[in-house]
């Protein structure tokens, strides 16, 4: 089966941003990629900085780029506008979140490995934490256009944990109505995503799970689906510099090793995981 | 077009080695990455005799204007190196220089002799620098351990030998001086520089290799003082890196004495960087800025 | 409240040595300074048995994070020194260190006997380290060259004794623990790392005395590295500095093993800069980030 | 006689941004100080950084801040409105340059000692040359205020040299009417502001001269004077990284050895200099 990677162009280019949209504790930057592939695959990711004022912030930072997954792409007749959602922690993404339309956002990408395919006859399950709804909302968008078209009962349902009511606003991004959790109650039940996924699993473990989110959750994820012998692909992070494996910096420990997460995933089959750190 | 210890470069812009793997890169961006090939001579990552799997994460801190790293030479030993590697590096439209980093003069000579004897290899680097491997800094930063394995090395290999310094050495030119008198064809320098971050919240080493090495343009002021030290103690030529991100930088590590210059961290930033570097670099000795192509024969 | 070689300072706060000019300073500000002095001790500039000039302008380059200078220790001299600074310097709200530099081993003792009696000092220290000046270099970045240095000094002054080590060395902590086996009372790290740069157009050094030193958050890694080496190698207190600007970064030295720390170059972006960092290193302590008052008793 | 000093709080502050006007070549910044002393001497300077985002320009600069002479200074209720004007020439100008209004001026001054009063007698002549006219601004100002309150002759004249006519719109900024010259004729005769000099010391060589403008201008001011035997001031620039005499970096070569322009200058005596360099 060839993997699910969208080649990159070998070079930093520069898009121009169209839209920045506060979305509770999130935002939403939509920028227009002139010369870069139309058809990025779910769960891939781009090398993103401010063409202006990088650097300078807390502590003279940011210097190195910073990964975002994709949160959605669509095709416009002079480029390609590519959305992506993100949370402001630090000098970087703090940056990113100041850009104004017709700003310069420099990029590279699409970057490693996106979702492969659900096994044979099980349905989708999206399952995200936090900011970890990025990658699934691309992914949502193409598996309900395949059951459509293959007209299936195979449409993906979509399992959202946030921390607060300002956080669940993402929640509105996805097509289909989401099953969402807060750990404060201010939306949905008081309750962990992965509660959700046990329930779900309870009633009908024919399923091929997709997740991302923090460590902890993906971890309780992978454990949940060992047990019960479910196929799941974790969209995992690590600190990257380069993100085309030039660093050796992004590795994360597999059953095979260290693994560079920029270039071997960042979606990893849950098996390949002793456990998530 | 210029020449570094009698191999014909198209320029003088080299890599780093341990910051570009170009069939990584492959996997990422395909052919257009050979197409397109940013270097004018390809370093590979420095292997070792027995595989290695590095350093436990976190490998990376990012500092002002710069990058602490701890990866510890992670590589596949020499076997896995020339079964796997070495026939895509040989695809690569540019000369292939091979590092390589021994635990032992006797590792030193095997590493020397196996990969010296290969038609795809144009040059050998010796790196006796990398500050994350004890042994590395021991030889690198005293003159006559670096001489006594640059004599190992030469001994098993007709290549044209770079020297690959450190720059946690009291006296970088004495080394230099050493490594020439040792039969090395050219020193390359600087490594990264020792250095350290802590975890915000426990305090502890914040890298799995506790202490790691600086790159970056945080460094580039040091790299270049130590180029033109080195540059004025040696006749072999110079090869200078450090924090080089444009080509005005290139040009003035060429003016320190430099025949050749390699990009690291910048590449991370962008992998076109050294063919933009070039670009700039041209500009600027056309513009007459300082004599590029004179300083760039060897 | 701490205590450094048996001397109480209000706090772990010191300045580096040539980065504040207390009476140039009084002179910008005038009473206010004294009122809202923004060390727990003050550390003068370097001085010399004789006045020195210092280096021909320019003598500043910044870099990326960072800054290269090449001021070159001027200075009025020892008689100068103690006949019109003295008496102002004694004036300030907070203990005085005295900074003293000898190109040979007879001057160091003159300046520390001639220093060493007067009661308005609290502690001497003796600048190994500068990289401005060959002498610095060589006698720093050699243990047993420190060892001698130390001796004459110490021979000639009871008061407590700081050698101040230079990073441009390939093992300070053996520097480290041969300036306390031959009787430092501590030891303060880093000074700045030799650099250079470049005149945009002509290629030539920027900078009058041709090569510098770096200082600023770009050797913060650098400077950390070795304060924990350092610490981890000695008894005695390690008074740490390199790049610290805010409170954070000096609660990592202090982590680090350091029992104090100095501000450099901060202070040329706001002379309060002392001050603001021990308000944040305060309530990080009382935020529990790390021991701080243990860790600052010596 | 007391140094024209004003003494400066001894830690930086940050004003606030009013206005940003675009004058020809140069840009006019105006912030209003809450805390600092509001009668800064002519001549004397600030040491400007951007609150935000200073650093991640050219070269991952600026890192240290710039030191600018205030042209302006207007007490307001609120606080004092400084007016710096400044030319764009590198990373920290530049992000200067675009500061918005609103945002955090960082300042630290006033610094250095300004001009002295002119020797009895004598009239004041002001020379500026390109961005050099910047302190001569205030100064005109004060002169001629003093001139009207002891209602004497002694109205200063101000004699400018520009580069071109986009520069040479910062004359416009001076009260009274100014000789102005430019390099290439696009405003008054092209010629050099010395030639200017030169003939206004012919007529009446009864003058104290004050000065502003790049090294050689100043050097030809310098000569023209000590033939003559005419006192001039001259307001010097030197890379700077403190401005308060910590870090011995900006030194000039005088007759009585380097002396640190930041606390002993800006304004020099011309007697001082054997030469300006
Ligand atoms: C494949 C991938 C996809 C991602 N997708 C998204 C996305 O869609 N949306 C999104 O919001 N985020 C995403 N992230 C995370 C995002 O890349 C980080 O939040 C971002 O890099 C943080 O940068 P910063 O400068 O804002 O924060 P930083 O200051 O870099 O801090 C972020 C974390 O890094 C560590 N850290 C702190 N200081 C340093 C330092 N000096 N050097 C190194 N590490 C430090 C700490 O653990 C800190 O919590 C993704 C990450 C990966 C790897
Ligand atoms: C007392 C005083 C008053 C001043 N008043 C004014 C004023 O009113 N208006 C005004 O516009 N300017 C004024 N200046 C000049 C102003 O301070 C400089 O133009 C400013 O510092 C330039 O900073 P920059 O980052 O824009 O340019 P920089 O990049 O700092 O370049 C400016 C000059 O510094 C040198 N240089 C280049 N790179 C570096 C480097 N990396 N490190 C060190 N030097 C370098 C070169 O000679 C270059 O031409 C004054 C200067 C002084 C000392
Ligand atoms: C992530 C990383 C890995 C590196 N690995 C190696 C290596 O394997 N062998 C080596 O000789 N140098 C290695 N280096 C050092 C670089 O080749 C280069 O000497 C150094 O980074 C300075 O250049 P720069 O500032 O342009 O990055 C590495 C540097 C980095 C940042
Ligand atoms: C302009 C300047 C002058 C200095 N002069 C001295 C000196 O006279 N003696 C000395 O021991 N260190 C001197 N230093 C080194 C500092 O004391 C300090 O060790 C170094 O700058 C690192 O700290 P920082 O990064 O916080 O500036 C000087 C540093 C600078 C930037
Ligand atoms: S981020 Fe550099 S190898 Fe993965
Ligand atoms: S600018 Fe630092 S002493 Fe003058």
């Amino acid at each position: 089966m060839s993997e699910p990677r969208t080649l990159a162009p070998p070079e930093r280019r520069i898009a121009q941003v169209s839209g920045v949209e506060r979305l509770g504790a999130y935002d939403l930057i939509t920028a227009l990629d002139p010369t870069g592939p139309t058809s990025p695959r779910p769960g891939q990711f781009y090398m993103l900085a401010a063409e202006e004022g990088w650097g300078g912030g807390d502590d003279e930072r940011p210097y190195l780029p910073r990964a975002f997954s994709y949160a959605r792409a669509r095709v416009e007749e002079d480029g390609i506008a590519l959305s992506f959602l993100l949370e402001a922690v630090g000098p970087g993404t703090q940056r990113l979140a100041e850009l104004a339309p017709d700003e310069g956002l420099a990029l590279l990408g699409p970057l490693g490995v996106g979702f492969r395919p659900a096994a044979n006859g099980t349905r989708p399950l999206l399952v995200g934490g936090g900011i970890g709804a990025a990658p699934l909302l691309c992914w949502e968008e193409e598996l309900a256009a395949e059951a459509r078209s293959a007209d299936t009962d195979r449409a993906p349902e979509v399992l959202l944990g946030f921390r607060s009511a300002a956080h669940a606003q993402a929640a509105a991004l996805f097509a289909a109505e989401s099953q969402v959790v807060t750990d404060d109650g201010s939306v949905g039940r008081r309750a962990l995503v992965t509660e959700l996924l046990a329930a779900e699993l309870e009633a009908d473990a024919n399923a091929t799970i997709y997740a991302c989110g923090p460590p902890p959750m993906l971890e309780a994820v992978r454990a949940l689906c060992s047990e019960r012998d479910v196929p799941a692909q974790l969209a995992m992070e690590s600190g990257m510099a380069c993100g085309f494996g030039a660093c050796f910096g992004c590795v994360v420990p597999t059953r095979n090793g260290y693994l560079r997460l920029c270039v071997d995933g960042p979606v990893l089959d849950a098996d390949l995981l002793e456990e998530v750190v | 077009m210029i020449e570094l210890c009698g191999v014909p470069l198209r320029g003088p812009v080299l890599n780093g080695s341990g910051t570009f793997d170009a069939i990584a890169a492959r996997r990422a961006f395909g052919d257009a990455l050979l197409e397109r090939f940013p270097f004018h001579a390809f370093v590979s990552k420095t292997i070792t005799l027995a595989p290695r799997e590095g350093n436990p994460p976190p490998r990376l801190w990012e500092t002002p204007a710069g990058l602490i790293n701890s990866i510890g030479l992670p590589n596949k030993g020499l076997q896995g190196f020339l079964e796997s590697d070495l026939p895509e590096l040989a695809r690569l439209p540019v000369p292939l220089v091979v590092s390589v980093m021994g635990f032992s003069r006797d590792e030193l000579a095997e590493l020397a002799a196996a990969v010296g004897e290969r038609d795809e290899v144009a040059m050998l680097e010796l790196n006796v620098s990398c500050p994350n491997v004890e042994t590395g800094l021991i030889m690198g930063a005293d003159p006559s351990e670096t001489a006594l394995a640059v004599e190992h090395v030469r001994s098993q290999a007709s290549k044209p030998l770079i020297v690959k310094l450190t720059p946690n050495a009291t006296d970088p030119a004495a080394v230099a001086g050493a490594a020439q008198d040792a039969g090395a064809d050219a020193v390359s320098l600087v490594n990264t520089l020792k250095g350290m971050a802590l975890h915000p919240r426990t305090g502890e080493p914040w890298l799995g290799g506790r202490a790691g090495g600086v790159s970056g343009p945080a460094i580039r002021a040091i790299a270049l003082e130590q180029v033109a030290a080195v540059a004025g103690a040696v006749e072999i030529p110079v090869i200078g890196m450090g924090g080089i991100s444009s080509g005005r930088h290139a040009a003035d590590f060429l003016a320190a004495g430099a025949t050749a210059i390699a990009i690291g961290t910048e590449s991370f930033r962008d992998p076109a960087a050294g063919h933009r570097i070039a670009a700039e670099l041209d500009a600027l000795s056309l513009g007459g800025r300082m004599p590029a192509p004179a300083s760039t024969i060897a």
